[in-house]
């Protein structure tokens, strides 16, 4: 056992510490940085940001170094995932691209294909999107009722897809089709490549419960894909999105740094909040709170450090990083719900009149909401864990 | 023994429940959000054609002369609904201060203009930086001629945009005095406040040698804390009615969507994790039910476990309500964390009340000091030791 | 609204008041009684108990006069269980004769039947048990295996039942089993009114967790009925089961002020247990935690009433008892273990080196692990709420 | 970074595994219910040959000088069988208090008996009436011609039957020693007490002028509640492994058991009351035994946070196994309420641990100061103000 860094990590976080203190907006680190609210802006800053970060080779390092990356151990990056948490980097505009799409087609994707897009998603030249989800198919993928028909050398797409994130700056999406009606659901579904700037692809933005646009739909309507933007093969898309999937994982590290700097603001929120000149942390109750919550974000970090080293041993990541999703997810919306009981009445404003400037309690409670939803709800994980940890018996309708 | 609403309120509530789903429930609750007075207004006017405001007002003053129990069923219907508006504060808290503890003067002229709805009340309690505790309470209030003069400031005080009255707790010579202010009075600025529960705007008074005469006094000068804490007991239970028939709502929508929504070919509510956890809901709502109704009976017949009884239902309904709307939107799955389903709005509303007019960790001590047991030496008497 | 008893209701208690301390266990009011622990001795007590309430037409007060009973209404049942349990009185050897196979006799019992039983389970010179649980049918009624087959007058029956209260005290039971193979798992079942000294039945205890013994394992090895011990129609027995059930019911209210006199015990407890001379209840949290169970213990209380307001103008009980139920359980449950968290390591003494003589809450709290499991597993309630109050699909395998 | 145990930590947990699994698991412990200590005596022989009691002892004393974390896989098999002995009491916390506090005669007399399993300890600390604080700890000593004089009364002392020492705090002239008394001094009277978990056997121990030598006392005579504070580290990192141990192979059966059980023509893992109740034990269990891998790394490194990290592990793995034991025994259903299946000892072993050497409620408090919470003054850096 041994929470020791290599002194080549060392070095690597020392480097990417200096390049971030260097390259990040003026006013950044002292909070003094107002963000574009305006979004044509924001994503225009956003998109300056990874093509700064690109610049310095810091855009997507586990990516090898001939595309552009770093070749970067896993260990590597979770540092570099530390250190963004640490600063609270401008959010990947790119996402999907750099995480998911990218390495997919590097696995999977034809050499065209790879010429095509993969220097475009590096430099966030093309920003991508990912349509997966679907109305009547949320937490059941195979369910996927878009479709996908060929006419001639084109395919003419139909179809709904919901909660996909970045659409509204995206310049095209990582879009799942069904092809053909197989013997099971999971049969017959095609992945496309397909450009966000036609005609057939209408977006409208869902508004979320805490006032942001993250999400939107995405409305079909005799969309149009080439051959070329078939990625995999035809009806066989379903090994393509697991591939795609199995991608994702790596977010669970940010969320568990977050949450690690989200439990130290609320100390230090229970030490700064006063009322009739005492502290909340005065109160032996709202330490105990505290505590309770340390002794979880705590364990949610161990958690992801245990299973990392498995990873590091076994070469790729396992089923775990359901255990690990779920219990970051369920002790972050803990942690920002007690952080409103602990604010008292005072927790009820918003903005700019709330204890911390923009909402920052507020806002992430309200987010939390969402965090044992997307990426699979927390009785998705369950079953997860269950049947593929557990081996407890496969649910109804599976 | 027969605990349960009589066949006349319950009529009132459908009565009510009509009415509100005639203008489409939660519509009032999101026009106001987007800053229309008048629906909201129009829905007072509406609700007061119906009685609502009357019921509980004594005949003499143009009221009906009706109970605490005939409130129950309109406070879980506006709950239900999300109906913006002073109701509670003006029904429940103002209107038996007013009766219990006013003058003659301000029972004439309050109280019909409450049934008839021209007059509405909002409170002004917290001070920056202070708690609902006496202490803190420093707004300061000196004679002057037969007036008192206001100075000082408010905050978090709800929707005085919509109240004609502010009812204002200060101190007064180390007193604490209850003074009803006219909203439109000389020397008070309103300054607006971001609510967090966008169907509840918040603002910051600032009271400067705001005049009031000592007849807006409730009670003697030195009395304030005792008639706000008699007041509150009756907030209090229809607090835990409005929060019912929120928790009510809830139950509904998660309940309805579970059969209808489907994954993995089978309605959710067909899996236990989603269906247990509507029963958990449907039992805790029943629960705080219970609870809040024997509570509103405490009230009425003035029991002598009332305290106990109302803050248990406070305490317990607020808890519900908290746990139901963050499981209701859980249960809606991605739709319900969308600005476009009502989901949110009760959430919201749940963290507003949940230390509304005092933290519930004070209301944990004041039914604990009612219950005796801050006195130590006293024993429970058991009728025979297990 | 109104929580008044009526002049005759308190006359009721009364009554029946004055005839318990006339009539308990001499020393049973004042705790010095000692309750017989031997076996047989423990039983003959019981039965002494019965004989005595019989006499004074207290055994089954809601049975019809003509019966030994009373006549007594719905509220006059409430009342006799709140002082039953208010004086603790001793069990009922023979709950299931006068609260399940008496009621369902009266019912559907033959003239013949009800003229041989129903006087003998009044006084208790019978004892019933009920054979209903199966080591395969324990949540799942329906999946009976015990068969009885007909040969010439007789039925010979085979099988286990388990879970099966007051067998080692009883010389009838109330049992189920499968006369032929229907459509559906609950045809062909059939109930029978078992005579238990045969040699082909065989009593052997369970211990419980709490080292009491409540429950038996019952095995039949070609027990012998006739024609006579059948209840109801042959394959019919379904409807028997159901309506014998319906008559459990009754024994929520028990609980509930069972229930009501544990907590006023708790915080006598919290008063009375001090460590370095400070009581517990001196403790802000030790008062916080009560609070919360007062306010589940009134809620429990609050909602029987509700439930039992209904029944009073419905005429028959519904099935809101599953809420009652479950809540009442999931409430003692609670309640016993936090009686064993506060008290602190001295919790973890037995018997007479308990804080309460003969360690009341030790063997209360491993007694309440039964309560959420017999009668219906708080699960299974779960799932009738659901379907029953709430519409919610049917489960799986139903 | 490398959060795992090693290769020969995993290797040693097979051996001592498969002796358990030879002499049936719970066995042991439930011949140790009816009496027989016999049996008991024979596993510590057992566990003694397979090096378990060598393993922390430095080689000097006869031991492997191992570190702490080798400790980790043996008290988390013994804590899966419920193994009955003083093994935490002797191996995790009188060996590193003598080890590290103890004189060079102490050592000599006691590391090495430790070694070869000849002598084991118990600690006898609760006083009737007393609590563990500081003032709890009233038991007289007095000099006498070079020795000590004991005299007063220790209670819930477990195992006291199994112990060839005993560990007793004690008050000499306001200050706190801690005694090494054998169990079969004179003037020591043991009596038997009930216990509830029967795997665990209590007395109260009566003491009478008994006459101790100096020699006996672990450090100073005024250092013994800093060595005891010291020593209980030790023993809580060791005490989250065994219930980990313990919570790990309730996982194990109540996960086997819903995969055989069938009702309603599934097996009850199907469903998702059972299936998801079973998740949230295993996800507990991970993250305890998280916990308690770190707080023993800590310990081995003598880590800055060790004190938040041992506690914090101790009162995640006792809350985890508490509500583990209890949840299988509603999985289990009825036949988990019975006497025959091992649910039960788990239950009671859980809270036999729950307030052992130390309420719960003080190791709160202990992690609360060890993480600044209580100077008020001292602020958090954060890197960055959110």
């Amino acid at each position: 056992m041994d929470f020791a860094y290599t002194q080549q990590e060392e070095q690597f976080r020392l480097e990417l510490r200096t390049w971030l203190e260097e390259n990040l907006p003026e006013g950044w680190l002292d909070g003094t940085f107002n963000m574009p609210e305006e979004q044509a802006a924001y994503g225009q800053f956003l998109r300056d940001w990874q093509r700064k970060l690109s610049e310095g080779n810091w855009a997507a390092i586990a990516w090898p170094k001939k595309h552009g990356g770093r070749d970067a151990t896993l260990m590597e990056e979770i540092i570099y995932h530390q250190e963004m948490v640490r600063v609270q980097a401008p959010p990947a505009i790119n996402y999907v691209g750099l995480h998911m799409v990218g390495p997919t087609l590097m696995q999977i994707g034809s050499p065209e294909q790879q010429e095509k897009y993969i220097a475009k998603i590096l430099s966030g030249e093309e920003v991508w999107c990912q349509g997966y989800s679907e109305p009547n198919a949320g937490s059941d993928l195979a369910a996927v009722q878009t479709t996908a028909v060929k006419d001639g050398d084109k395919w003419i797409i139909n179809g709904q897809k919901i909660w996909t994130s970045f659409a509204h700056f995206a310049d095209r999406c990582f879009l799942v089709a069904r092809t053909s009606k197989g013997e099971k659901k999971h049969h017959g579904i095609t992945c496309f490549l397909l450009d966000m700037n036609q005609p057939g692809v209408e977006v409208r933005p869902i508004i979320q419960m805490d006032g942001e646009h993250d999400f939107n739909e995405v409305y079909l309507n005799d969309a149009v894909a080439y051959e070329a933007d078939v990625i995999g093969n035809v009806d066989d898309g379903w090994r393509v999105t697991i591939a795609l999937l199995m991608h994702e994982r790596t977010g669970i590290g940010a969320q568990v740094f977050s949450l690690e700097q989200q439990f130290d603001a609320l100390v230090e929120l229970a030490r700064s909040v006063t009322t009739d000149d005492e502290a909340l942390i005065e109160q032996r109750e709202v330490r105990k709170r505290l505590l309770d919550l340390y002794i979880k974000s705590r364990g949610s970090l161990l958690n992801y450090y245990r299973n990392l080293t498995k990873q590091l041993k076994v070469g790729h990541p396992g089923v775990e990083g359901s255990m690990d999703k779920l219990f970051v997810s369920e002790v972050t919306k803990e942690l920002f719900s007690e952080a409103i009981s602990l604010q008292g009445h005072q927790a009820i404003t918003w903005k700019q009149d709330a204890i911390y400037g923009d909402s920052y309690w507020q806002k992430n409670y309200l987010y939390s909401f969402g965090q044992t939803i997307g990426g699979g709800t927390s009785e998705i994980q369950k079953n997860t864990i269950a049947e593929r940890i557990l081996g407890l018996p496969k649910d109804i309708g599976k | 023994m027969d605990f349960s609403l009589s066949q006349e309120q319950e009529m009132f509530r459908q009565y009510v429940r009509k009415y509100l789903q005639d203008v489409e429930t939660t519509k009032i609750a999101r026009d106001y959000i987007h800053g229309d007075i008048n629906t909201v207004q129009q829905s007072l006017a509406g609700l007061n054609e119906l009685g609502c405001t009357q019921l509980n007002i004594p005949e003499q003053y143009d009221g009906m002369g009706l109970g605490k129990l005939d409130l129950v069923p309109i406070f879980e219907e506006l709950g239900a609904a999300l109906v913006p508006g002073l109701h509670l504060e003006t029904l429940a808290l103002a209107a038996p201060m007013i009766e219990q503890f006013g003058s003659d003067e301000q029972k004439q002229t309050y109280l019909p203009s409450i049934a008839s709805a021209e007059a509405t009340f909002t409170i002004a309690w917290l001070e920056p930086g202070r708690s609902y505790k006496k202490q803190g309470i420093q707004l300061q209030a000196q004679h002057d001629a037969g007036s008192l003069l206001l100075q000082g400031v408010k905050t978090l005080v709800p929707d005085v945009e919509l109240a004609t009255h502010i009812i204002v707790p200060v101190r007064v010579n180390e007193q604490i005095a209850l003074v009803i202010v006219e909203s439109d009075t000389a020397g008070l600025t309103v300054s607006p406040l971001q609510s967090f529960d966008e169907t509840r705007k918040l603002s910051q008074l600032q009271f400067d040698n705001v005049r009031v005469s000592t007849n807006q006094v409730i009670g003697q000068l030195d009395e304030g804390w005792a008639i706000l804490n008699r007041g509150l007991l009756s907030f209090n239970a229809g607090l835990s009615s409005w929060l019912v028939g929120a928790t009510e709502r809830i139950v509904q929508m998660a309940n309805e969507y579970a059969q209808i929504r489907e994954q993995f070919g089978n309605p959710i509510g067909r899996f236990q994790a989603i269906k247990h956890r509507i029963v958990d809901m449907k039992l805790d709502l029943e629960t705080a039910r219970s609870l809040s109704y024997y509570a509103n009976w405490t009230l009425e017949t003035d029991a002598p476990d009332k305290v106990e009884a109302i803050v248990s239902a406070r305490i317990f309904a607020t808890q519900t309500f908290i746990r139901a709307a963050a499981d209701n939107i859980q249960i809606h799955g991605g739709i319900g964390f969308t600005e476009e389903i009502d989901c949110h709005l009760y959430v919201k509303r749940s963290r507003f009340f949940e230390n509304y007019l005092g933290d519930i960790d004070t209301y944990y001590d004041l039914a604990i000091d009612a219950l005796g047991w801050t006195d130590v030496a006293a024993p429970t008497a058991l009728p025979i030791t297990p």
